[in-house]
């Protein structure tokens, strides 16, 4: 029997650099924060201590020398894990993400590949102040050359992660903050992997099919059970990594329903519940029954906190999007 | 002398830590030295309290100052009623100065937007989280000011961590290139959160880094109000009327120490010693000033008290005021993205209102 | 009879800018080389000279700067005209345009506006360097706070350019560089406005609507003239704006047709394609008699020169993609 | 004298404009002179050639570096063989010294992504584009050398407008934090395209943006080939093996000229003086290295021309090979994108290769 452990989220991010740092030298954790503190979140926690300030760097201020520090230490063939505090600052490094990181490999045909995985807390509902509560993974899911992973369970978390360190692709890496500390599940101590770009089915319904990822899966899964009371049996599907997108998951639970939902909490215009509605009619739409509902975060810049129980979609507007989907007679 | 004319590690000072005095005592009339006094006061006590409005729950994260007062009121008080300052998130001191009720820092931290909209006769930019980010604004506005023929002196703020971004090199690199009236002022209180000034940069001070601008760097003892003071008036006059042998751009290093925690998130303990604040707390610029107003006979035990409970008073009103506020509703929301709500935007609210209305708000709110 | 002049593509740029600034002395220019060189494209040529070096400012070498820079004059209620050289180098002032650009109304309950517009030529087919050729103004439509243009014919150039210069909010107006010079168009020499966010049909057709903008409206026009004579009448949708999106003539050419294609060049995952379809589909779902189709840039990061002609929708894809739409039978 | 005990503003110098010795002759043997020499002359060959390929249509917009031989060669001349440089765009000439054959520079500028693949033995990273963001690459490859305890050296180029970037500052601040080898190399050819020095920033010098890292800067005149290997070398070894009271990171303001335009797109003489480019065109670095090598004995009529004759055959041969390399295909476009193709995009791969197999290349291909 596997040894396991009763973790959080954040504490399964903690236990998949742990395992991965031990197992493999390459790996090198930087950012600011990490060291001495542990994380602002305490995603590094004890890890300093462990495998001392070489491998655990708090770096100065700067999110460009992060990313293009990695870039040039992933280059030589290190494998180094960037945090950068909170997704609303990873913009300062957003042409070292998106001009470097994603394209090294392209560049040069394969000679430099970049084993980097850019780690950051994404999304909103803790209260926090300005910026800080940003879902932006379509911006790095439109520039081809990474990988964008989202999970939303302490188990998945630690597989993905220690996947996306292995993984010779870089692999931009968004924690949902929200749920970081919201439950606890069983997760081996050992190193294992969750394979990126496959999607979970969390539950199984014919109704409607409902698409979502990180801390949206949870809302989504309560909408799905008290929609179960009036008789609507929702598939819910975690896409766990939002590029590449599991498309063949994506068409099959279409397929078996014939209607559709999509959440995240990234705005609507432009994000990624726009790409899969595209994705479905574009391969499905001789099953399609009723437009795909979308069920996202508004098209505004993300509020202040007493705004923000508006702005998330929650389990009253998924409910909504998905009866919606189920009650369109055509 | 010119008070930039000095090494770049050799702090300008006023007076020491006892209140004794060390420099040239600036220009300020006794009803000035007690509203700068009683500023300070204000502000150290706002800090404590919105700190415990945040561990009761009646406020979100909060970056206190406390320690930090000298710097913030001592320059805010230098400027001209037209100067601007263009802040990050922890100057709540010198935007009190400048006109912002306390009421509406309260209602920021609260999560409030509307928090983030200072008075109009208020010369302050909103509150900048992204570090750094401020500062080319702060170039840009002065650039503004005078390409438009009008004199008016921009003050940046920005703690020592800021230092590390591009877009403090940037924009205090235009600044020099256009000579812009702006003061970039460092609040260099020795932690950008957990990682030491040490750890920031291998440079010697903060203040040498305009050797690669080409502008004035001065250091100053930031918990020294009457040496902030100094140097921040000559930086504002030189950058509101430039000497043709210097640049009207400054940037000033002002050492100093925040007492408390990065933010109410933030547990200290974890990377600093407890010794070190101790040290630092002997510098503490509000006893200091205090000293020196009472021996100077400005200041006595009477004024004092009657400062202090002025404060709390004015502290207590912002709190009710702010805590008075509505939470704002759907509609703020959607307000302001734009000039004009665009159609989709509009269809979007309309039918979150309508979910809104079917469901009501307890639907929606959390707590 | 309004005065008119004979103009390329980036000659209604400068024009534009210039009978702006004639007419305000708060429209300020600034970027690299835009003052006495003219411009890398020449789309400040003159400027400098007719309004001196203070309006037409040779800055630095820092994109942060430049829109940052921008930012504090918008704020201060000048009307700024920063120039990015590329819309590839638009990505180190990335924080700048989505922390600040974007929100500053916002974040301050509209004390401050920034009527301010930032230009970059966009695009592929020049045979240019590396990073020279992108197009991802998904990223920038997705970006609440902004409206972002991309004009295709002179005309449209100089009356956008100036609506965006006059307008309160913030504009990214992405210029196609491809057509530059690629034909010419009468303009009329006095300022006019063109409306910011409502589209063009460049022709009218029953069989399929085809949505596009900028630089690949040409080719989408060709591939029309020529399905026309297969008998495939194609109604042509000129976007002009891609955010906000014209949705009522989206959905009313949909609705004419019940079939679709859209055409741009910048990446099919997560490009606007996506974005209109979610649009058609859910407001006019049952209108629709085939698949939307995309024709669109690879997901693949912009290639050399010598590969790009593979990699942009020409006027062989357009066909093909439309010929898909038209000949799809349930 | 320790090389870089010097003031900010007094170059390195080893060579007159007139070959004359002004300073100490760096340790080469007479072989290792005429091989710096034979580069030099195979750089400025190759580029007038690669300039005509462009106006001939035969390849894209290239970037010019006649004038800055002397730096690019005497510098990469400067390194041991397994350290590294990461160029920016213009430094084919000292890509060409760390193995880079001239073949695969012009398949880059000729559009084929494989000329940005070096030889896997050739330590060099790959073109950058993006100005001043491979400063923070070289900070980052430096810092994984001594994570493993291992000891090269790595050379960073960049311009004078990319010192204005944000990444130029980031990327050496954390060399000096992390004491990373890296040596910061700033080709100062006096224009970013048409912005001159002066008007990049207020600093007197790029040199002393040192001071801001706490790392040594210094100037050479740029022109000077021995004089830039001199200092290169110096800034190497001192990278390799630090002593302990100097930072290992070095910044060098190599001073030198761009004789040409800044890309074929470019047309200068709309912003500069033809006097000026007359003037710096007497310090070419390539007569004043032959002109003391012809003193020195080392050089003569017959081994120039030997040397000129090799050099033109070595650049025909480089373009007839990159000629006949075969325009790459569809399938080049989706290879390496990522390390396996994931399923989409091998459905668009299939689809578009459908596409052409029935309407042919020639619906493709302009031209
Ligand atoms: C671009 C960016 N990166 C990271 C953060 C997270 N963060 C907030 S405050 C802070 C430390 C700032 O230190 P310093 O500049 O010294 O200012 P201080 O807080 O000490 O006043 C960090 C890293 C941020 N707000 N913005
Ligand atoms: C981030 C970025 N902005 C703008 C450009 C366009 N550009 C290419 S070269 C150049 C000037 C570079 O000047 P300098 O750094 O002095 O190098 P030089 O070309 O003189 O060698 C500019 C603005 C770019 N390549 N990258
Ligand atoms: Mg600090
Ligand atoms: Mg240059």
């Amino acid at each position: 029997m596997t040894e396991t452990q009763n973790l959080t989220l954040v504490q399964a991010v903690r236990d998949g650099l742990y395992t991965e740092m031990g197992r493999d030298d390459e790996v090198v954790v930087l950012g600011q924060d990490v060291g001495k503190n542990g994380g602002v979140f305490r995603a590094t926690e004890g890890l300093f201590d462990e495998f001392g300030g070489d491998r655990v760097v708090d770096t100065p201020l700067a999110e460009s020398g992060i990313v293009g520090c990695a870039v040039g230490m992933a280059a030589m063939g290190m494998k180094p894990v960037p945090e950068i505090q909170f997704s609303g600052f990873m913009y300062p490094g957003f042409d070292q993400i998106v001009s470097h990181m994603a394209r090294f490999r392209t560049r040069t045909r394969g000679r430099f590949t970049l084993p980097m995985t850019l780690r950051a807390p994404y999304g909103g509902g803790i209260r926090a102040p300005e910026h800080h509560s940003e879902s932006k993974e379509a911006f790095y899911a439109h520039e081809a050359g990474l990988k964008v992973v989202m999970p939303s369970t302490p188990h998945d978390t630690k597989g993905l992660l220690i996947a996306a360190i292995r993984d010779p692709d870089p692999v931009v890496f968004l924690e949902p903050k929200l749920i970081y500390r919201a439950f606890r599940e069983d997760v081996p101590t050992e190193a294992y992997t969750v394979p990126i770009g496959e999607a979970a089915t969390r539950r199984e319904g014919d109704d409607v099919a409902v698409f979502t990822y990180g801390a949206m899966t949870r809302p989504t899964l309560e909408a799905a059970e008290n929609l179960a009371e009036e008789g609507i049996e929702c598939e819910v599907v975690d896409l766990r990594t939002v590029s590449p997108l599991d498309r063949e998951a994506i068409v099959d639970a279409f397929e078996r329903t014939g209607r559709a939902t999509v959440v995240h909490e990234a705005p609507k215009t432009g994000g990624l519940a726009g790409e899969i509605t595209a994705i479905i009619q574009e391969e499905a739409l001789l099953y399609q029954e009723a437009p795909i509902t979308r069920v996202t975060g508004f098209d505004v810049p993300y509020p202040l906190y007493a705004l923000e129980d508006y702005y998330l979609p929650n389990v009253t507007r998924v409910e909504e999007g998905i009866r919606e989907a189920v009650e369109f007679n055509p | 002398m010119n008070v930039f004319d000095r090494a770049y590690d050799d702090p300008v000072r006023v007076l020491d830590e006892d209140g004794t005095v060390v420099g040239e005592v600036p220009d300020l009339v006794d009803d000035e030295l007690v509203e700068l006094y009683r500023y300070m006061k204000l502000a150290r006590h706002f800090d404590g309290r919105a700190v415990s409005l945040q561990r009761q729950g009646r406020m979100g994260t909060y970056p206190p100052l406390s320690g930090q007062e000298g710097a913030q009121i001592g320059s805010a008080f230098a400027l001209g009623d037209d100067d601007w300052i263009v802040p990050s998130y922890r100057e709540h001191g010198a935007a009190l100065v400048r006109g912002v009720p306390l009421k509406q820092t309260l209602l920021y931290w609260m999560g409030h937007v509307d928090g983030n909209r200072a008075p109009d006769d208020a010369n302050v930019f909103p509150v900048a989280v992204p570090i750094a980010s401020q500062v080319p604004h702060a170039t840009g506005a002065a650039w503004a000011s005078t390409l438009r023929g009008e004199d008016d002196a921009f003050v940046c703020y920005f703690g020592d961590g800021a230092t590390s971004e591009g877009d403090f090199h940037e924009g205090v690199n235009f600044a020099g290139v256009f000579d812009t009236p702006t003061v970039f002022f460092c609040n260099n209180n020795q932690w950008a959160i957990s990682v030491p000034r040490e750890r920031q940069t291998r440079s010697a001070t903060l203040a040498q880094k305009a050797e690669a601008y080409g502008i004035d760097g001065v250091q100053v003892d930031g918990m020294d109000p009457l040496a902030v003071y100094a140097v921040t008036k000559a930086a504002v006059e030189k950058a509101r009327d430039p000497d043709a042998d210097r640049p009207r751009p400054t940037l000033i290093e002002a050492i100093q120490y925040r007492f408390g925690a990065h933010t109410t998130a933030d547990d200290p303990t974890v990377y600093r010693d407890e010794g070190e604040v101790e040290t630092w707390k002997r510098k503490d610029p509000i006893p200091r000033l205090e000293r020196y107003l009472r021996a100077e006979g400005v200041l006595d035990d009477e004024r004092v008290a009657e400062i202090e409970a002025g404060v709390k008073t004015q502290v207590a009103d912002a709190i009710d005021e702010a805590e008075s506020v509505p939470r704002p509703g759907p509609r703020d929301l959607f307000e302001h993205a734009y000039a004009e709500l665009p159609p989709e935007l509009r269809a979007q609210y309309e039918s979150f209102a309508a979910t809104r209305e079917e469901h009501g708000d307890a639907a929606f709110l959390e707590e």
